[in-house]
């Protein structure tokens, strides 16, 4: 792997952001973003995340790679809980099992987005209606998950008689404040280049050149809520740190032959394996908190937001971009 | 008159609230953005971003009549989800 | 009425995204927005519209319909409570008919740029000066409603022996939060153009660029709030549900004949109408709730924030562009 | 020592606050954005942005003496906008 | 059942539960954003950008035993810093 | 001293902005700006000052006047606390005149931005390499104030016990979170500059552009906080008044003295200057809370915030900017 990559990474400002908040935690320096700023980010990221995309798919249509391409996504988010399960029973109960692989089939929007900016920095082209693909992935992993738990798991009696129906596994997986914001936020940005590209203009200087710095800001926040997650992962032990480095890996490289099968451009390859590699801490948890309390919460977040998601920004997406290379001839 | 204290995540708040309406509470009071441990689970503010959400604390003064009423329900949701739930004396000023 | 406008009203990002507010709540997403942050957006927009009034106001100086055009807006705000109140008497006492009616002569200014958006969108052209009509509607409407009260209503002795006086009265209606900031940030911008033009160039991407976007994020959250305002309004009565879609229309009539007696061009004259027709929900119901604690607050907020709110923004605007196209030829 | 708990709209802090520094309580603590239901009013915070303001929650610990200096006046402000008041018994740590 | 109402500077919260933890309380909530008054500082919201921080009210709910293994420590921090401590009597519902 | 400079001065959106909100508080309208929304807008003004400072600090290199004027600045916040103090002990104990010493060595960031909008508003150049100054002046003068209480104070036995040792004073001066985000940015800053200047460029909308206005939204808040300190002031004595006011004017002259020492040119000796005259708010009062608990905080956070902030922005800049012509010959 070129290291020269990874410093490239290393030295853009939402990375060092990152690593500035994650410094902080380390030397108790008593810098914080009190609750609800961090949300604010969250919320305005997945709004220009989703219009954005939205406007990029109504530039591209629904024609050439973007079907087959999403729809090898979706099929991901349905296929790596189901591996990331049978590893996981190797040591945990079904509950937890299945609320962790389910993070896993899910995504990590910011992870996704710094690939952007990665790929930006490399001046290597990407089409936007990956962030369709971003979009499609959450509702599915939660599905699996949660039906993980009602085939293979003892269902205790829920308090108010609320056993867990196909309805309500539905409305978790879909309305989830997160995913929905997403998903409205696409749509709207569809139907606003189809019927008013004025509005476009006007949403620009918001959604879009705001992005970058707000995307900073956010991630010196992450840095601060990882590195307060890590002590507590020692907790968990070293199978589950081993799961939480080794499994983005391995769904990031039938993430790069998928892409290959695909033909995907290295762009369009990169974001596809950053999807695959990354795991959710934003709707998984939330939806898992809800559905299946009778896994451990510390489990499923502290993998994904303490170890996962750092280790992908700083170190997966560079080292996917030389598989990339490397499978993917670059030819377009 | 008694003085209900119930601590708890905020997603189970509309349940929480449902089965105090149900046992007709004269009315009560939520705290949101509470933090706290338990016996098992940290929930920090710093999630809360996440949308996991951090605890609220409910105070409801009513009459003992109320807290028999409240008490199986309630108990069965915290019981599930975890959470606390004390009752102390309280006299109107 | 075209339909067409009501749909291209209805596919810009601002109506969408308020859209998208209602329709979580009415799935029962659990998307929300946490306080304070949108108050961080309305205290936004305040300052954004006084400011930019101010410089518009500085620019077009105070001829021709400039004092015309505010002296009947002012008019209009101390009529409607008027007319509103004895309708509201049929069916309701004193103090809750006088803090209905107050609210309706008010304003509000979420309102007011979504007619500004559509008219650009429509590409119909209107003058900045109207934000100084819009500023100085707030106060004169509270103020009848706090004489109504004091000469129509038996006023119960205050705690703390405080009797409404004139002195508080006038108080709660100029000094409120958000008539001072937006009457504040006219006077600055106003200040800024005269004598200080590099400081309005400076604030433009702040108070200008940003505006579109921020609008839209807003409109989420009120959106939610309206949604979730509906249900309680059926406990109000049809009568009240009447009073709140009829009122308006009412009002909207009135003002379009009035705009044509001041010879105001379509643009205006839409802006004119969007002042009388629509209602407060955040000076008026603050002001009546401290002084007016007799009237029940979930009428005066359900009926503006809950019905004519989104009845405004969404067929409302379109629906008085046709009453002004009708009645003014466009000829400017 | 006793412990007293006021609820109330935001919007009359200042002359509860008042009424508090009148009667000589030796400190109170005051928690804002909390949010109810009573008998009659809901209070959100979803409304909070519009000015209306949400609940404040103010907690005096003080002798009985207070108590009774500030009662009269706390009752009145409350049973005119609403809010509740309740006493119960505190030992210093 | 016992409870602890501790109330203090946000910025001894860490302080305050390790103090807590040492003496083995079985959970506690925290509720930050408190402003209010003590005999001699006043610390209000508005400051709180300032890295000022506002106060911080922390309930524990546990055994007599718990509160007395912490009295000494807790009572130590709160008379240098300053900050309120009251016990009562609370039963789980 | 030219009343022209100081209505200018007025004039200007920040200034304006400040006193709207210092005349809220007067006529006790109910506008405030809740937590945590200034905390919002304080780390994102100590984040953009920072980031910019960097890259400007890179353009300039450590070079020529550099090195020099950072290390007069440093010196400057030794020197300021000892004389500080000296003056405090007359009336104050060690406890007290410690902290409010060390608070008038430190600076403020928003003073400092207050005289740059002024410096470009008068087209006065000056170099962005000032902020790093700005970053080196708050540690050395908490460090300064601390050792004054180690040596000169009768330490009482801290609970836990934590007497205070070095380590705990470089911490607290050092990883103070405000000082930690402003140095951090200032690096952040530098690398980007020296290794991705498409970062730079894209990170300009949010730290840049937007930056004049957030600045006018937290003076809005500041004029507030500032306003309701005053009256605590009046108690405090006129003692205090008269040194949070006098004490600027006495630093700002040494520092014009300084500043031509160094031959730097107005806009820049301007700078130095303010940078002697502020005290902190942010910083120092955190760590003296923690560190000097003995020490009465409403008199270093009356004085800073209630009167030597207002002062300096409002007649201190202008005044300062007097002085410096008059000693310093404008010929860059
Ligand atoms: N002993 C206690 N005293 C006060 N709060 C508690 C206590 N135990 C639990 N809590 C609160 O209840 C929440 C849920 O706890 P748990 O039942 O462990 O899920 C915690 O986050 C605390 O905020
Ligand atoms: N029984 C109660 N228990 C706890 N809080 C109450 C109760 N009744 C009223 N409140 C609080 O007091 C506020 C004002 O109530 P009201 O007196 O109906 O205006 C409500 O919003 C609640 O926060
Ligand atoms: N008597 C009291 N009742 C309620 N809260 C108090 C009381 N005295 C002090 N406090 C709280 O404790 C904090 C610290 O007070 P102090 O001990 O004066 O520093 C204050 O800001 C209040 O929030
Ligand atoms: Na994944
Ligand atoms: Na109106
Ligand atoms: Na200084």
């Amino acid at each position: 792997m070129e290291s020269n990559l990874i410093l490239q990474n290393v030295l853009s400002p939402p990375i060092l952001f990152f690593f500035l908040g994650v410094i902080a935690v380390i030397l108790r320096s008593d810098l914080e973003i009190p609750a609800p700023l961090p949300k604010l980010f969250s919320l305005y990221l997945l709004l220009a995340i989703g219009f954005k995309g939205g406007i990029e798919l109504q530039k591209s249509g629904f024609t050439g790679q973007v079907i087959p391409t999403v729809g090898a996504a979706i099929l991901m988010s349905l296929l790596i809980p189901l591996i990331c399960f049978v590893i996981l029973r190797l040591k945990f109960d079904v509950f937890n099992s299945a609320a962790i692989a389910a993070a896993y089939g899910s995504i990590s929007a910011v992870t996704f987005i710094t690939a952007e900016s990665f790929l930006e920095n490399q001046s290597i082209p990407f089409d936007g209606f990956m962030v369709a693909a971003l979009a499609l992935m959450e509702s599915p992993a939660i599905i699996v998950g949660l039906l993980l738990v009602k085939l293979a798991g003892p269902i205790k009696r829920r308090p108010n008689a609320k056993p867990m129906k196909i309805g309500s596994i539905l409305h978790e997986s879909m309305l989830n404040g997160s995913v929905y914001l997403l998903l409205g936020s696409l749509l709207i940005g569809f139907l606003t280049a189809t019927n008013n590209p004025a509005g476009v203009e006007k949403m620009h200087p918001f959604t879009g050149k705001l992005f970058y710095g707000a995307e900073c800001f956010f991630l010196l926040d992450m840095g601060i809520v990882a590195a307060q997650r890590l002590p507590r992962l020692k907790k968990a032990g070293s199978f589950l740190v081993g799961f939480a480095v080794l499994m983005p890996i391995f769904n990031g490289v039938i993430g790069v032959f998928i892409a290959k099968a695909l033909s995907l451009g290295p762009g369009n390859a990169l974001l596809f394996v950053v999807l695959c590699a990354s795991a959710s801490y934003l709707a998984v948890p939330a939806a898992m908190r809800m559905t299946v309390p009778e896994a451990k919460s510390s489990y499923y977040i502290s993998t994904t937001l303490g170890l996962t998601f750092p280790f992908n920004i700083v170190i997966g997406i560079p080292m996917y971009m030389t598989f990339v290379n490397k499978v993917i001839p670059a030819t377009i | 008159m008694k003085r209900l204290d119930l601590i708890f995540s905020e997603r189970e708040l509309e349940q929480v609230l449902a089965a105090l309406e149900k046992a007709n509470a004269p009315g009560y009071t939520v705290m949101k953005h509470a933090t706290g441990r338990g016996p098992e689970r940290v929930i920090t503010e710093d999630m809360e971003f996440t949308g996991f959400g951090s605890n609220a604390h409910v105070i409801v003064f009513c009459d003992q009549e109320v807290i028999e009423k409240i008490r199986e329900n309630i108990r069965s949701i915290l019981s599930y989800y975890g959470g606390v739930a004390y009752v102390s004396e309280a006299t109107p000023l």
